[in-house]
């Protein structure tokens, strides 16, 4: 394995995404769980080694476009993690502005390309950014994901096959976690090696063990090295486990205790832990300092955060064409509640 | 008698028609193992087995397609979709396998596609929509969208026994906000295409359907209660079939119709009902037809922004008394 | 003075803003080597090359997909589908990406979907369709449909320079059947939501657009020339933004409206028209407002049964007569 | 190769069914030429083995679901060839009644399945027929072609991984003739051996020559029986070339002609016309009569067609639900007319 370019800012860097994206989504549990959060909220939990270590490889300039899953990507890539609140919580200064939720921001600065909830679509649309970087010249690399549950859909498949067709330079990570919803990837499927799915495409793969953050990384690196040559896409099969629910509301009672049991067992955090103690990268009192600092960072961020005002109600015409003008206008029945005041 | 949710009336209609047809079958995501999103097939599985309550992958034309498919052999599919936002990769397939077949080849889809609709559960942009709007000059297809828990399960029964592709919108607000006293077992067929006065009245009337039905409703009380007119309320139950009849009737007697649903203004569904009446009692109308609707926006996540976005029962007092004023 | 075809001013609309601004480009299936199922696009690939003459695969969400991150860095891309009907399988992508980006994210994606549309070419059901009423009630979108050489050519250059998705519907029985006095080269942008005087006239208002323009013409000069009458002739141009203002001026002179489309009526567009102007002019209304389209079924082959199924000239004369008699 | 089954019957029937096909489309050429075919008209020439070839491996009760280019399928399913004729020239008659045209029709009784033109939508539609089977216990197959243009819609891939997933009596027979409309199948996607589509939905999959029709009959054969015992869905991948335009208004000018004089020489028909003659299965003169036999038909066909009325107006509303009550009206301003005339 070529890690020769990681340093040790890099590894305690690393760590920071892996305990911060873990630790957010404690908080949000517990927000939702006082009722901060209304909407849908899905963990990563057990994957965060994926998310975190295929966007490390990328560069400044690079896109990126996470699954649902990939909260790490988002903070590795530069979101601050107040945003991730302010998101969930639908606060005015969330990037969305409260208009939409969970990780369905855009963020050109961050190169972030933000995911919509019907499956697939997202790579079709980050094939295009790939393709403009092509047509202008740009060695720059856009990089996805993809459940082995959403990449059943046609927009998935339309996506993969424009990206080969067109020879982009796209990374797909297939992050195969056993589950899609509350359906087992055996039931919904006959694929056994999910490997075997980019040659529908004559797309370059490879299969990494996605609770090895170093791993992912190296693999990642590769493809993403591929494509910024002009080598085309590439496809990353990454083997994990979906520790949670699919959402907040779904308590995962039909999920064999066994297979969790196995799977905690391979904990990507704990697991890298074990390599940066052997490996002589930091103590264990290193490793508490950085979680202490993420858990004193996090409190004050959602100290911040639940002062912030929600959106405005009237904010809620705006934005939906370029020229504000095209915007609708407040309803008929609310302009004669004005007037009739106004008299 | 027990009280039965709209959602226990949803789960009724498909178990008891299931368990008088052996060609009635459900396919969908995460319906059989998990039971559905919303739990409304909790228990089909083990009821009914895995060859008729089918875990698909997350693939909603080829979920449509199948239906389609095993409705041309003599089966009766019902189609789950997650939420009905997710309709839309099944578009191509509704709109041109479906919808066209009979005229096409003689051979009809009678399939049921169904799932949740609608705003108000803070649910964002992708799991609030209502769609009927997409397919309304689609010749071929039927839709409904019951308010109550008899029409919820009168409805479904009829478009499962139906021959013809029938798109069932049920509202998520109304799953566990509604109920109704409905015997177990209780075999209710609404017909498709009529409508239902789910209030009488004389002064204005309001045509509307789904959750709007029970917003309408409060406006009525409280224009009732504090001006003295009563508004009559149809609900549609079916969009296509449309009922113009029923509408006509009542329009000619009040003089005033407001049309009120939850999606979007324009090109929404109002558009067309304003057309017929336009088209059948326009001498009898002694006010403008108008609408409240949903704004001309995306449906927002934060609850300042849905709420806002979405018609509320002020916006139908306040345009009701319009109306009546002029 | 050169004519002009209907498809030659799409094309030099391309080609012009090929020209004038490096981040036009166009993909679709077909176009490139091929030149395109109309020969639209002959000639672009040696012009401009594969990086902005792009063939893909069969794969219209993807097609609109990668359009939609293209205008997202600033591109404009124009999104061939080879024929209009093929829209359908990238209904989700258009309703749920494009419509709502700028809504949801603040990015805007300023794309063109543009194919050709409509019947009279015994195409049958899948090569003729009018898909305006999918996207009605979309709030994001933008909607065009020119009838003439010279608003194709000015309503493209708009579209593709506006920051909205915009869809364009060409109508393939214009292709080669209109043309107009266009100079090379000469550029003419026709603002997105303005509609035009196609004919004026005193004695009724027709609002249409497309195909259906010249169909009404064909009626207004046969009920100039029998019965003395003069109708106005509003061409959309645009659908959405609709251009209320102006067919609101126009009734309020004329006191009587038709509105003629080919869709089929059922939810068809001619509802919202109907109730903007109800809601706008209702006072002014010496008759109902009626509307003439397609009948209510998907469109048939053989050309006894298409022509039975299109409105025609003697449909909008006979409607126009009967209002004038109202 | 095991063609054990082929007795001389068959060898007779299958030649006259190749003959046919092709016999029929030049008829066809014609009629459309003169003006009597007003929509499209799609060619399979070159490709008449494939769908002969896999048809033939289908019984009774079987479904099949062809293309645009599989006319000979339908032949061997036992359509008559006039039934195509009055379909092409929108006759009352025609099995769409004149409301839909080329082969979109579907024929319960000859268990046939038309497409429509968005491609991919019927795999999803056959699929729920072989799951009727399933359903039912019955022992019965489908069968169902996809060019490689098509294969790349998303729809398509919904249709395999549904077939997959479930398990379902499929066969599916993806014909590569090299180009989809005016772009070749290299251009419009990476993929090298088309075999490995299969991979994406973990399916059996074997590669033919299309255009030699006992390969591609026994290549089905296998596939059919795995079907029809439970084995599950298979793919065929049939190496074959499209020969003429994509519809009857391509000219076909953009293919490079030493491509197209490659594949001349392995014709479908010539070739197996050699091993009629050299197997001693027919003589030159047995061969000629089966021709004469076919155009004489053909002939009489035509003659009948052309004679034929085209569907009244009228039913140009009917048919639309059910019911026909729900059917629509005719529209007000014919109404307008005819009360006016009756006054
Ligand atoms: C087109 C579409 N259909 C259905 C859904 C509902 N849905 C959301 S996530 C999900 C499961 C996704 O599984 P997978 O892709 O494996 O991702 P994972 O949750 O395992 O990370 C489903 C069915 C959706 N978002 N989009
Ligand atoms: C969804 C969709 N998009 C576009 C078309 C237009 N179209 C019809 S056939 C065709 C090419 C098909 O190529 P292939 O699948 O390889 O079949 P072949 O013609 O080679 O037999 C195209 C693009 C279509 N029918 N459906
Ligand atoms: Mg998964
Ligand atoms: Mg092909």
């Amino acid at each position: 394995m070529n890690l020769s370019t990681l340093v040790r800012e890099d590894m305690h860097a690393l760590y920071r995404f892996l305990v911060l994206t873990r630790m957010l989504e404690e908080r949000l549990e517990t927000l939702f769980k006082q009722g901060h959060i209304v909407g849908g909220l899905y963990r990563s939990l057990g994957q965060e080694a994926t998310a975190v270590g295929t966007a490390y490889a990328l560069q400044d300039g690079d896109w990126l476009a996470p699954s649902i899953r990939d909260a790490g990507a988002l903070y590795v890539r530069g979101l601050p993690p107040i945003a991730m609140l302010r998101q969930y919580t639908a606060r005015e200064a969330s990037p969305c502005a409260g208009k939409d939720n969970t990780n369905h921001f855009t963020i050109p600065e961050l190169g972030l390309l933000g995911p919509i909830s019907p499956l697939g679509t997202q790579l079709c649309v980050l094939n295009g950014i790939s393709l403009t970087f092509r047509q202008r010249g740009e060695p720059r690399v856009c990089m996805t994901y993809q459940g082995e549950g959403a990449s059943r859909t046609g927009t998935s498949h339309e996506g993969f096959a424009m990206a080969a067709a067109l020879d982009l330079p796209m990374v797909i990570v297939l992050e195969h976690n056993r589950w899609s919803f509350g359906t087992p990837s055996y039931r919904a499927s006959a694929v056994e090696d999910w490997a075997d799915t980019a040659g529908a495409y004559g797309l370059p793969v490879r299969s990494v063990d996605g609770n090895d953050l170093l791993q992912v990384y190296e693999a990642a690196r590769e493809a993403v090295e591929r494509a910024r040559s002009g080598g085309g896409p590439g496809v990353i099969v990454a083997e994990t486990y979906r520790m949670s629910g699919h959402a907040q509301h779904d308590s995962q009672k039909y999920i064999p205790s066994e297979e969790l049991d196995e799977w905690r067992a391979r904990d990507p955090i704990g697991r890298f832990e074990r390599v940066l103690l052997e490996d002589g990268w930091l103590s264990d009192a290193g490793l508490a300092e950085i979680r202490d600092d993420v858990d004193q960072e996090l409190t004050r961020a959602v100290d911040t955060v639940l002062s912030e005002p929600h959106p405005p109600a009237e904010s809620s015409r705006t934005r939906v064409y370029a020229d504000p003008r095209q915007d609708p206008p407040e309803p008929w029945t609310r302009t004669l509640a004005t007037e009739s005041e106004a008299r | 008698m027990s009280e039965t949710t709209y959602l226990e009336a949803i789960r009724d209609a498909m178990r008891e028609e299931m368990q008088r047809d052996e060609s009635v079958f459900i396919l969908g995501e995460d319906i059989g193992l998990y039971g559905g999103a919303f739990k409304i097939t909790e228990g089909f599985l083990d009821e009914f087995g895995p060859d008729r309550v089918i875990d698909t992958p997350i693939s909603e034309a080829a979920i449509v397609g199948a239906a389609i498919g095993a409705a041309h052999m003599g089966m009766r599919p019902i189609a789950e979709m997650q939420f009905i936002d997710f309709i839309a990769p099944a578009f191509d397939m509704i709109v041109n396998f479906a919808a066209k077949s009979r005229y096409r080849t003689g051979i009809g889809a009678g399939i049921v596609i169904r799932g949740p609709c609608g705003g108000g559960a803070r649910s964002g942009p992708f799991h609030s929509q209502n769609v009927e709007s997409f397919f309304a000059n689609v010749p071929g297809l039927k839709m409904v969208a019951p308010a109550t828990a008899r029409d919820a399960k009168g409805l479904l029964t009829a478009a499962i026994r139906d021959p013809d592709p029938v798109l069932y919108f049920e509202h998520k607000f109304l799953y566990r906000r509604i109920k109704e006293s409905i015997e177990p077992g209780e075999e209710i067929v609404v017909p498709l295409g009529e409508a239902r006065i789910h209030r009488p009245g004389t002064d204005l009337t309001i045509v509307t359907y789904g959750a709007m039905v029970w917003k309408a409703g409060e406006a009525a009380d409280r224009v009732s209660a504090e001006d003295g007119s009563e508004l009559e309320i149809i609900d549609l139950r079916s969009i296509r079939p449309l009922d113009i009849g029923s509408i006509v009737e009542s329009v000619r007697r009040t003089g005033r119709l407001l049309v009120v649903h939850e999606a979007p203004k324009f090109g929404g569904f109002a558009g067309e009902i304003t057309a017929q009446v336009c088209e059948e009692a326009f001498e009898w109308l002694d006010a403008p037809i108008r609408r409240v609707t949903a704004m001309d926006t995306p449906v927002p996540y934060a609850p300042t922004l849905e709420d806002r976005y979405l018609p509320q029962t002020e916006d139908i007092v306040a345009a009701a008394r319009w109306l009546l004023a002029y």
